[in-house]
């Protein structure tokens, strides 16, 4: 293992992952330097990250699941020079995703938080158990919800 | 073996503990301790309670008008008080000690 | 009459001196590890903290005794007393006043070698009786550590025995000297690391690993049972410095006393102690901790050689 | 026979409340697994409740050690949001602090090492020369360990000509230490005998569970979020990202105690080329940044950390996210503890040895829970009301 074999340059980045994903990528820009964000459905997700860890990516920073209020957004980040943020939709009814666990092994804790903060199911996942909150957590009730009030939220 | 000889060598040195209460390290001016409160620069404006992160400031009526009233057991020092308040009548100090047997010492009023 | 009531007097001030020994060494290597590393060390009770070791013991033995659930009561009970009781008996025959001990008998350095090996089965008892797991894995690391040390210790012990041409310690004491200290000088090493390891401390501090098993056997003990297990260690240190002291750097001085002997022997014994503990303390402050493997494989590779070298080089020269 | 052994959550080895889960057979260990759901404290939620210029205060109090690193990540973040312009004295300043943070933390992670293997007296004397960065810290930002010193648009207090001499000075004195804790890592049998071949964690493996910080590093993997992605100044500022091939404890050490000298050296070059301006650009006490969102790294102490903001265009982030280089070395950790070194097993007394080297940092995010038994309801109370017995 010598030196870290990833594409450097972001235009380079954009342009293979707009080969691989064609119509699928939804919106793709560069964010500042090292920076690309790109945007695609869920269905698309997958293949987003499979096309990245085939680009020579082998390193997954974190899984970040937001609420954005009408739906979920699940973001992989990857990279160790650019990083590339995948920001995949999912509708707040249905929300589930597939895994990248078998793509990216280190994304194991990162789900299970993300599924235990914000209820988002990914499928495919080994073992989405309770790992952050406590045991006497009620199941069903996720934290980072926007829906979920503090008691003492100030003004 | 490899560190026995820094080991002697310690039995030569004075000790590295400075022994609280009794001694006390003399603090450099910058460090950030109690904070001090000058009533007559106040004019009751609310940016530091509205400012503080960690709620310890709280406002009240005394009989020239509003003014703040700090909780140091609930202070962090971050001093975000002191940057915001427009006639510098909150200052800090290097005052460290904030054990006391009286609750009542860790208010500043 | 009055025989056997002066025998228990004298018996009962030697286990004063003995305990208030232990005290001071335990203080002695205390204080002495905090100046290696900088530190103060005890100072509060006392001049320079020397009452600090007395203060946890009656600290311990005014708090309460807590036995775990699913204990078997008896043998958690039994083990501290044990112990005591025979780390005691052990020290009564080594001259702690320089030119006697409590007794003495022809053989006695085998009978106190004996002793220290069911000490340490003692230990293994009050391990394994009490419900914890720590417990469990402490005293196992206990009983195989007995692998590794107990034939160098014994080897060492009654190498120098034989070469002096005694089985008696007080006789030996009165033999051995300083200046033969050149012909034992492998003897003693592998006495002095030997003793570490029965010890329990660092670099072999195993079975009580603090960080690892918390403390070992000792994790479920508190009160007054654990205030007896720490006097039994510190007596266990008193007993193996004297030893180390009476079988290689020999008792007092070597010149007739006539009637002064508790003024000077004595003293001069406790000096040599100290030195001897001055030594251990070293290589305590000097290491860190040997996985049980590791030093099963030092003990058998290093230690068990050098012994049995040392026991030719003792027959050589008797 | 197998037992089942629980470290923690209490337990001398870390204070912090973590269960590590073993499967032992006799001294060996032959399965392991990590709980770390005893001190969730929920920071993420309370962010989304805070202005950015209060959330700096809390973000700085995910983790004590690393707080340098999660101000300037969090700053960083809101600079790119809000678009606000740092001078560049600041940045250099901010690379003498965080550099300053790395030392103490490596130098306390190294007197960890040590007492955890029992050797006390290298855990008295590097805690005693961690002091020195201490106070030079104090010094420079008024806080001994929390420095509050990173604010939005630059840093808080400027450092004199006298100040930068001094640190230089103190740290001189410092290096010469440094090198003798370096000495005995070489030397000392028993340090060596702990940890060489112990935490094994092969290179590919490190890749494959993306693995950061000195974890990655002695495993051979050159990454160090610096060199990757310069933040600061540090594409101008030379320095060695620190590799070691030996995949074990020991390389973990070494590649510390080499980050602590070339820290040394960091903060010399930026101090003696501290340029001429302003330490901070004034920024309004209510930031209002444009929608967006933005993604910075920053190389904490323990690897590397990654903050993630969004926001709508008010004063509150809507979402804050922090993945901490503990929960990224998790995964790492739990494969150094199934599996040794080929015929090597782990062995219990390792444990703590391999726990302790990916230095771990259990905390996250600051609540406390209260649960009413009686109404079944579950009830987040904030810190005040509990100070104050509500």
């Amino acid at each position: 293992m010598s030196g870290i074999e990833e594409p450097v340059s972001e235009e380079e980045v954009l342009q293979r992952l707009k080969e691989a994903l064609g119509e699928a990528l939804l919106d793709a820009r560069i964010a500042g330097k090292r920076r690309v964000f790109v945007t695609v459905d869920r269905e698309h997700y997958r293949t987003a990250v499979v096309a990245l860890k085939e680009m020579g990516f082998d390193f997954l920073s974190a899984v970040t699941g937001v609420d954005a209020g009408d739906r979920f957004e699940v973001i992989a980040h990857v990279g160790r020079r650019v990083s590339v943020a995948v920001k995949a939709l999912v509708p707040k009814d249905d929300a589930r995703i597939a895994s990248i666990v078998d793509v990216y092994p280190a994304a194991f804790f990162y789900e299970r938080e993300a599924w235990e903060m914000l209820g988002i199911h990914f499928e495919g996942h080994p073992k989405l158990e309770r790992t952050f909150l406590p045991e006497s957590w009620p199941p069903g009730v996720y934290p980072l919800r926007k829906e979920y009030r503090q008691g003492s939220e100030r003004g | 073996m490899a560190i026995s000889l820094e080991l002697l060598k310690n039995l030569l040195r004075r000790r590295a503990t400075i022994m609280y209460p009794d001694e006390r390290r003399a603090l450099p001016e910058s460090s950030r301790g109690r904070l001090v409160f000058v009533r007559d620069l106040c004019v009751g404006c609310g940016l530091c309670w509205r400012a503080c992160p960690s709620a310890a400031i709280e406002p009240i009526k005394d009989e020239k008008g509003l003014r703040p009233v700090f909780y140091i057991d609930k202070c962090t020092f971050c001093y975000l008080c002191v940057e915001v308040c427009p006639r510098k009548a909150i200052k800090g100090s290097s005052e460290q000690a904030s054990v006391v047997s009286d609750k009542s010492e860790l208010v500043v009023k | 009459m009055l025989e056997p009531l002066l025998r228990f007097v004298q018996a009962l001030a030697y286990l004063l001196y003995t305990l208030l020994l232990a005290l001071l060494l335990e203080w002695f290597d205390r204080k002495l590890i905090a100046k290696f590393q900088n530190r103060v060390g005890p100072h509060y009770t006392g001049p320079a903290g020397i009452l600090q070791p007395l203060a946890d013991v009656l600290k311990l033995l005014s708090k309460e005794s807590v036995v775990p659930e699913g204990t078997d009561r008896l043998m958690f009970t039994l083990s501290p007393l044990l112990a005591f009781t025979i780390i005691c008996t052990a020290t009564a025959f080594v001259p702690l006043l320089g030119y006697r001990g409590l007794v003495s008998l022809e053989g006695d350095v085998i009978l106190v070698l004996a002793l220290l090996t069911l000490y340490l089965l003692v230990i293994y008892t009050a391990g394994a009786s009490s419900s914890s797991r720590f417990s469990l894995i402490g005293a196992t690391r206990a009983a195989l550590m007995l692998l590794g040390f107990e034939i160098p210790l014994m080897l060492s012990c009654l190498s120098v025995a034989a070469s002096l041409g005694s089985f008696r310690i007080s006789e030996i004491a009165a033999k051995a000297q300083p200046r033969l200290l050149g012909i034992h000088a492998l003897g003693f090493l592998v006495y002095l690391v030997a003793a570490q390891a029965e010890l329990d401390r660092q670099p072999f501090d195993i079975p009580e690993a603090e960080t690892e098993i918390v403390s070992g056997w000792l994790v479920e003990y508190s009160g007054w049972r654990l205030a007896i297990f720490r006097l039994s260690k510190d007596i266990e240190l008193v007993l193996l410095t004297g030893l180390a002291v009476a079988l290689f750097i020999g008792g007092g001085p070597n010149v007739p006393l006539q009637g002064f002997e508790l003024a000077i022997a004595t003293p001069v014994f406790l000096i040599k102690q100290l030195l001897v503990v001055f030594i251990l303390s070293l290589i305590r402050a000097s290491f860190g901790r040997l996985r049980i493997d590791q030093f099963i494989g030092v003990g058998w590779r290093a230690l068990i050689p050098a012994s049995f070298l040392y026991l030719v080089i003792a027959a050589l020269v008797a | 026979m197998s037992i089942y052994l629980p470290i923690g959550p209490q337990h001398p080895v870390h204070p912090e409340a973590v269960q590590l889960k073993l499967k032992v057979e006799g001294e060996e260990v032959v399965d392991a697994d990590v709980d770390v759901s005893f001190v969730h404290r929920g920071i993420e939620k309370v962010l989304e409740t805070k202005t950015y210029v209060q959330g700096l205060f809390l973000a700085e109090r995910i983790c004590g050690i690393c707080n340098v690193a999660h101000t300037t990540c969090y700053a960083i973040n809101v600079e790119r949001l809000a678009g606000v312009e740092v001078p560049r004295r600041a940045l250099h300043l901010r690379l003498v602090v965080e550099e300053l943070a790395r030392m103490h933390s490596h130098m306390l992670w190294l007197s960890l090492l040590a007492h955890v293997i029992g050797f006390d007296s290298l855990f008295m004397l590097a805690q005693r020369d961690r002091e020195l960065v201490l106070d030079l810290m104090e010094e420079i930002t008024g806080g001994r360990v929390i420095t509050s010193y990173n604010v939005i648009g630059g840093v808080r207090r400027n450092v004199d000509a006298a100040l930068a001499q001094k640190i230089i000075s103190t740290l001189d004195g410092l290096r010469k230490r440094v090198l003798e804790y370096k000495r005995l890592l070489g030397e000392d049998a028993i340090l060596r005998a702990r940890t060489e071949d112990v935490g094994y964690l092969s290179s590919s493996k490190a890749v494959e569970l993306s693995a950061v910080g000195p974890v990655a590093r002695a495993s051979g993997v050159p990454y160090d979020v610096r060199e990757c992605d310069p933040y600061l100044i540090h594409d101008e500022v030379p320095f060695n990202v620190v590799v070691y091939n030996t995949c074990d404890v020991w390389g973990r050490a070494m590649v510390r105690i080499d980050e602590v000298l070339e820290s040394i050296e960091m903060i010399r070059y930026a101090l003696e080329r501290l340029p001429e301006g302003d330490v901070r650009a004034k920024v309004p006490l209510l930031i209002k940044p444009p929608p967006g969102e933005s993604v910075a790294r920053v190389e904490a102490p323990r690897g590397e950390l990654i903050h993630y903001v969004r926001s709508d265009g008010s004063e509150k982030p809507v979402r804050y996210k922090v993945r901490t280089p503990t929960l990224a070395n998790l995964a790492a950790l739990v494969e150094m503890l199934k599996t040794g070194r080929k015929d090597r097993p782990v062995y219990v007394a390792d444990v703590p040895v391999i726990f302790a080297s990916i230095d771990p940092c259990i905390c996250c995010a600051a609540r406390v829970l209260l649960i009413d038994e009686k109404r079944g309801s579950v009830k987040e109370v904030g810190m005040d009301e509990v100070v104050r017995g509500e």
